[in-house]
């Protein structure tokens, strides 16, 4: 009720605000030569790891526009720089949209930022797209019709494995390992939601910050408890510490971890390849560094992207062929458009995605999307390391029908 | 009980990885008499250079030692660039040029060398896990280097010139100006060995925790907390510090509070055990009488 | 042959406004030069200036070498010790980590037999060799900022009221063993007291100063004597 | 930092008493400035502006304790958490109106502040530092414990509505919200302004500057000191309450010690112990991040660094050392 009234409010405020400009214009954003889209993403600050998206992101954009565009307009590709603060977050989008008067928005990261902003671009009808966070609260169409996430979430994901584990050990004790945030939480939802009311008594609870150095004691608490399952929903320097750990103290639960942290490269090298044997993890892209996808088609299509333009790019860094699977969506909706690029339409395309194969993404795995079915990734495959390479094992998982 | 003695083994562990950076920030402090916070910062910054030296296929302690060697002189011009002309500034300025450094390395390091987790080799290699799996021979290697560095650093202070010319050009630098110290030189020196220090720290901690730009934002949090709980004047006292705090800290997540609040519990206790004694378990009350 | 320590001209402040206003003077070889003067008459600040602690302008010669404008820790390795307001020891440190540090800029073999001299003079020192400067007594403190500044070798000490907040009986001993250090030392003393009688009676010369001017020079004998000095300026 | 927490500024002198009508005119000419904007910018400027007010008032309180009184505080932006959420949690569960939230924020702010305050007495210096600083990192993780969740909302945090403008004027949201924020901080700034001229603020600085001599003359150091932290406290919550509101939303990422840190560099490049200065300081640390970004996407971080380190060599005593130097220029050439 009061929401529907601050709606209201808003929008006159909105018309007061930003009067209608250069009748010339189709819609907000779009000239008849130019396309803006906005994004954020930290740039600066501990979580700029994930900078290197916008980089990925950036490059191909610029692809497009040395190729001619879309309809015949260049892309535009506004990003700044929010460190992971949700304050900056909104201050930085309230400047891609009234000042930069941006058409929409495209793969803001991380859900704290993504939250403080989920208001008020649903009040004001921008389109909020592809975001770069795995919470399931994005895919909700009936109260926030103008935000769409992207990958698979994190809730389904540890659903996927609680599953699996009752199926394997219906009489498990499970030690669940998390980071003390909203990425981390999302693991415990997907396993109590699976568990239900059994959740307490089957499972051991161990979190740490991102700020620990090691996640030691943690990894002790949990095998003092008698656990003989694990799962991890943890970033890679701690994925690849707690693969060693629990192989070195001889510890062989069934050991789930989180698809952000299975990188050949930067992670299970690191942990040492041996160590890993055994280790599950339900994914939905190809790993850069899997040997396996060396003479694979996308692959060598994304190789080549990288190589021409980004030449200084981590070709070990998985934030890039993530960039490129999202970025590959986003490009399908412009194109999806033809020459209507009003925020109705794009918005109305995004939604509308018949399902399509993406390079960098696995066979089988799908991008899609219908007005009532946000998960854009809906599909996964559980993998099984066996010392050199990932081998995929069952069928193809339709997470949102868990 | 068997839990317990796990619990304790791995804060050692852990605790080991404080202690070599509590004292690359005691001795910052025994030379400059300030605390750098962009320490942490700059001994990531040099565990990456020697990343990239034995990625090039240079020998470990080749690249140990040179890399002790570069940090050093970014340690000392350091000093000279950026602390020599605050150094009549109030000290919250100098507060304010620290928090620059950290931002200006801190980011850096990513953007130079990249941002994905790297592993960092060890010179103690070892295929048996010791201690049930709880300690590598990496963890017991690197607190020998720690006790080994503690010593040269005790050495060094106690009984060479220019220890204790670095002593008194932090104590008094205007007396020791008067008994022909040079004191802006005795500082750039301070720098450039708590550099040194802490890339010796930096490259025994990667290989533990894996390297990355963000390797030690947590790290010298606890390591501050262990010098200054050990005593911030006090090499050894740092050393005992930094065990203590990575042992207490397991134990409060282990047995008193749930790991959510682990951090804060241990915080807790090193703030009351400091009310109690303001310099430290074994810090120095400094008595004068006018 | 010129004298120890020359002055010419010599201003000194902090910030704009000057204390010094053009002093002339000189210190001679072994002998000990007394600055008289009330409070903030710019006895502290001349000899600052000597030791290049405040910005100058002006001439200061040591032993004929000019060192205006150079860095106090390069005047004290030309043979300048300086033992300033607050005494300067290294209150952190033990008494023997302030004697090492006296003779910091020496590179001669002479270090432990000076102090063995030391010990002589300050045998109280010894006592205390081992323990933190800082829970020595102000008479102690004094005495080991004495020595630490003997300790250099300089050609020349300047003493920054030697006498400030000691007991009497304290003062007694420390000018006692001042008065040997001019006599076996032979080291040139510059000597700033509010004390005046206690350091007429152990300069050679001596200088007042009033608001950083120099109003009367001469031998200490003299002012001393002298009935009108006496009662306008040294107030006894 | 240095152990010695001394921190060496000259007590201010007793300002030149101005004429009735100067000050008036002053007074106008102030309300001016802080009312303009609200017809001059556009709404996204009027609410960076919002936050950079918000943010002055936050440095203000940071700078009463460790500007003024000399108590270091590396951990402000926890009292900023503490005001958000008092406001957050009173506004959506319990719907009350915002207005109602700011004395319990303050009064909740200030009791904590109180409380560190006590521990602070024993410990100067380096050792304060490290407690204030414990206490930036232990908050957002106090704040999502799962004993709270359901009134903190854990990691997914709270949401609230601005409050609507009063129907009788005619303000969007954005223009009220700037309005609020500048009552708030004007009222804090007054206030504070009348303290540090007065008996208490003297009372401050002397035992900042002269402990020893401070309680030689009968000041009760304690009871002032633990006040401080108290006033700062409140203050800087105040700060808190106005930003989850403007931001409508609260999340323990949003208090993470960078905003210690920020606060921190507002009080530094503003200028220690200086009113104006935090009004600086909270310009500081909203737009030269926008400023270092516009330079080098590739590094904003670094550029940022710079520009603060540079930013400190040429002004070391911050902003208000440059206007003191000025207004001393001034009076000279002015006899």
């Amino acid at each position: 009720m009061r929401l529907n009234r601050r709606a209201l409010l808003l929008g006159t405020a909105g018309s007061l605000a930003l009067p209608q400009l250069a009748p010339a214009q189709e819609a907000p954003g779009v000239t008849a030569t130019e396309i803006r889209i906005g994004s954020t993403n930290a740039l600066s600050g501990p979580a700029s790891a994930y900078s290197v998206i916008t980089k990925g992101l950036a490059a191909m954009f610029r692809r497009v526009n040395d190729q001619g565009g879309i309809a015949g307009r260049q892309i535009n590709f506004i990003a700044y720089d929010d460190g992971y603060q949700p304050p900056r977050t909104l201050e930085q989008t309230r400047r891609l949209v009234e000042q930069d008067r941006v058409a929409f928005l495209f793969n803001q990261l991380g859900t704290p930022t993504n939250s403080a902003i989920h208001r008020y671009v649903n009040q004001r009808k921008i389109p909020h797209l592809f975001l770069a966070t795995g919470a399931d609260k994005w895919a909700n169409p009936r109260e926030y019709p103008w935000t769409i996430g992207w990958q698979p979430s994190y809730r389904t994901e540890a659903q996927i494995y609680a599953k699996y584990l009752l199926e394997q050990k219906p009489n498990t004790k499970l030690g669940l390992l998390y980071q003390n945030d909203d990425f981390g939480k999302d693991y415990v939802n997907g396993v109590r939601d699976v568990l239900g009311p059994r959740f307490d008594a089957m499972v051991k609870l161990a979190s740490h910050e991102a700020t620990d150095p090691t996640i030691d004691s943690q990894i002790v608490s949990l095998q003092a408890a008698g656990c003989d399952a694990l799962i991890c929903g943890i970033i890679p320097r701690f994925a690849a510490q707690a693969i060693r750990r629990v192989f070195d103290i001889g510890w062989k639960p069934m050991m789930f971890m989180t698809n952000v942290s299975v990188s050949v490269g930067t992670v299970m090298q690191p942990a040492g390849l041996e160590k890993g044997v055994g280790l599950l993890t339900s994914d939905y892209r190809k790993d850069q560094s899997d040997p396996a996808w060396a003479d694979d088609p996308g692959m060598k299509e994304w190789r080549d992207f990288m190589r021409r333009y980004v030449p200084d790019g981590e070709l070990g860094d998985n934030n890039y062929t993530y960039a490129y699977g999202v970025g590959s969506t986003m490009l399908q909706v412009l194109k999806q458009c033809g020459n209507d690029f009003s925020r109705e339409n794009v918005m109305r395309q995004a939604t509308n995605i018949a399902p399509m194969d993406i390079a960098t993404l696995l066979p089988g795995v799908k991008v899609q999307s219908q007005p009532r079915n946000y998960n854009v990734i809906r599909q996964m495959q559980l993998q099984r390391w066996n010392g050199r390479a990932w081998e995929r094992f069952g069928g193809v998982i339709e997470g949102a029908n868990v | 009980m068997d839990g317990l003695a796990h619990q304790i083994v791995a804060g050692i562990a852990t605790g080991g990885i404080y202690a070599a950076v509590s004292l690359a920030l005691v001795m910052i402090y025994q030379a400059t008499h300030h605390v750098n916070f962009a320490q942490g910062e700059m001994a990531t910054l040099s565990t990456f250079i020697a990343w990239s030296m034995i990625e090039a296929g240079i020998p470990y302690w080749v690249a140990f030692f040179a890399t002790i060697a570069i940090s050093f002189v970014i340690g000392a011009a350091v000093e000279r660039l950026l602390m020599r002309p605050v150094q009549n500034a109030p000290v919250l300025t100098h507060v304010g040029v620290f928090i620059g450094l950290l931002l200006i390395v801190g980011n850096a390091t990513g953007w130079i060398f990249g941002y994905t987790t790297k592993l960092f080799p060890t010179p103690f290699e070892s295929d048996k896990p010791l201690l049930g799996g709880l300690v590598s021979a990496h963890e017991l290697g690197s607190t020998a280097v720690t006790l080994a560095v503690l010593s040269l650093v005790y050495l060094f202070f106690r009984h060479t010139r220019l220890g204790l010319a670095m002593r008194a050009a932090a104590y008094n630098p205007r007396s020791a100006r008067l008994v022909g110290i040079r004191v802006g030189w005795m500082l750039a020196l301070g720098w450039g060995l708590a550099a040194a220090i802490g890339a010796v720290a930096g490259m025994m901690v990667a290989p533990v925790v894996f390297l990355d730009p963000t390797m030690m934002l947590g790290i010298l949090l606890y390591a501050f907390a262990g010098a200054l709980l050990g005593g911030i004047d006090n090499p050894s006292g740092a050393v005992i510090g930094g065990f203590a705090v990575g042992v207490l800290e397991n134990l409060a997540g282990a047995y008193v509070v749930g790991t959510e609040l682990k951090l804060t519990v241990a915080l807790a206790i090193i703030i009351g055990v400091l009310v109690v004694k303001p310099s430290g378990l074994f810090g120095r009350v400094v008595m004068s009488r006018v | 042959m010129p004298a120890l320590l020359e002055a010419k001209g010599l201003t000194a402040g902090y910030g704009a406004a000057p204390v010094l206003h053009g002093l002339d003077f000189e210190v001679e070889e072994g002998g000990v030069t007394a600055l008289l003067g009330a409070n903030g008459a710019g006895k502290t600040t001349t000899l600052r200036a000597v030791c290049g602690m405040v910005r100058t302008t002006g001439e200061i010669r040591l032993g004929g070498q000019s060192i205006a404008g150079r860095a106090t820790e390069d005047i004290a390795r030309l043979g300048l010790a300086h033992v300033p307001d607050g005494r300067g020891t290294f209150m952190e440190l033990t008494v023997e980590e302030n004697f090492r540090l006296g003779a910091y800029v020496r590179r001669d073999r002479e270090v432990q037999a000076d102090f063995e001299r030391m010990w002589e003079w300050f045998p109280r020192l010894r006592q205390r060799w081992r323990q933190q400067a800082g829970t020595l007594s102000g008479g102690e403190q004094q005495m080991l900022a004495i020595a630490r500044a003997l300790l250099l070798r300089p050609r020349l000490l300047l003493l920054d009221e030697p006498s400030f907040g000691l007991a009497p009986l304290i003062v007694q001993e420390i000018f006692a063993i001042m008065r040997r250090i001019r006599e076996e030392s032979g080291v040139g003393i510059l000597l700033v007291e509010q004390n005046a009688n206690l350091a007429l009676e152990l300069a050679d010369r001596a200088y007042l100063l009033e608001t950083g001017r120099i109003v009367v020079a001469g031998p200490a004998a003299e002012l001393r004597e002298d009935e009108a000095i006496r009662r306008s300026y040294l107030g006894y | 930092m240095s152990a010695t927490d001394r921190i060496a500024l000259p007590l201010r002198r007793p300002a030149t008493a101005l004429a009735a009508w100067q000050r008036s005119a002053l007074v106008l000419a102030g309300l001016a400035a802080a009312l303009a904007p609200l017809w001059l910018l556009e709404s996204f400027h009027l609410f960076q502006l919002t936050m950079a007010v918000i943010m002055a008032l936050a440095v203000l309180g940071l700078n009463i304790v460790t500007g003024y009184n000399g108590q270091i505080s590396l951990g402000h932006g926890a009292f900023f958490a503490v005001g958000a959420y008092a406001t957050a949690i009173l506004m959506s569960h319990l719907d009350w109106s915002f207005w109602a939230t700011l004395p319990v924020s303050a009064v909740v702010c200030g009791l904590i502040g109180y409380g560190v305050g006590f521990p602070a007495l024993r410990l100067g210096g380096l050792y304060l530092a490290l407690t204030t600083f414990s206490l930036a990192v232990a908050v957002p993780q106090i704040l999502k414990h799962k004993s709270i969740e359901g009134w903190t909302g854990g990691v997914q945090g709270l949401f609230l509505v601005k409050p609507d403008p009063p129907a009788f004027l005619p303000l969007t949201p954005d223009q009220w919200m700037y309005c609020m924020a500048l009552i708030v901080s004007s009222v804090c700034f007054l206030l504070a302004w009348n303290l540090i001229r007065g008996r208490i603020g003297r009372a401050l600085m002397a035992t900042r500057d002269h402990p020893i001599a401070a309680e030689a003359m009968g000041m009760d150091i304690a009871a002032l000191k633990t006040q401080a932290f108290a006033v700062s406290a409140m203050i800087t919550g105040l700060a808190g309450s106005l930003s989850a509101v403007a931001v409508e939303y609260v999340a323990p990422d949003s208090f993470s010690f960078a905003l210690s840190i920020n606060l921190f560099v507002g009080m530094v490049v503003g200028g220690v112990a200086s009113i104006l200065g935090s009004l600086f300081g909270g310009l500081f640390v909203l737009f030269v991040p926008n400023i270092a970004e516009a330079i080098s996407k590739a590094a904003p971080g670094v550029i940022y660094g710079v520009i603060l380190i540079a930013f400190l060599f040429l002004l070391p005593d911050g902003f208000a050392g440059l206007l003191r130097r000025l207004a001393a220029r001034l009076r000279r050439a002015s006899p």
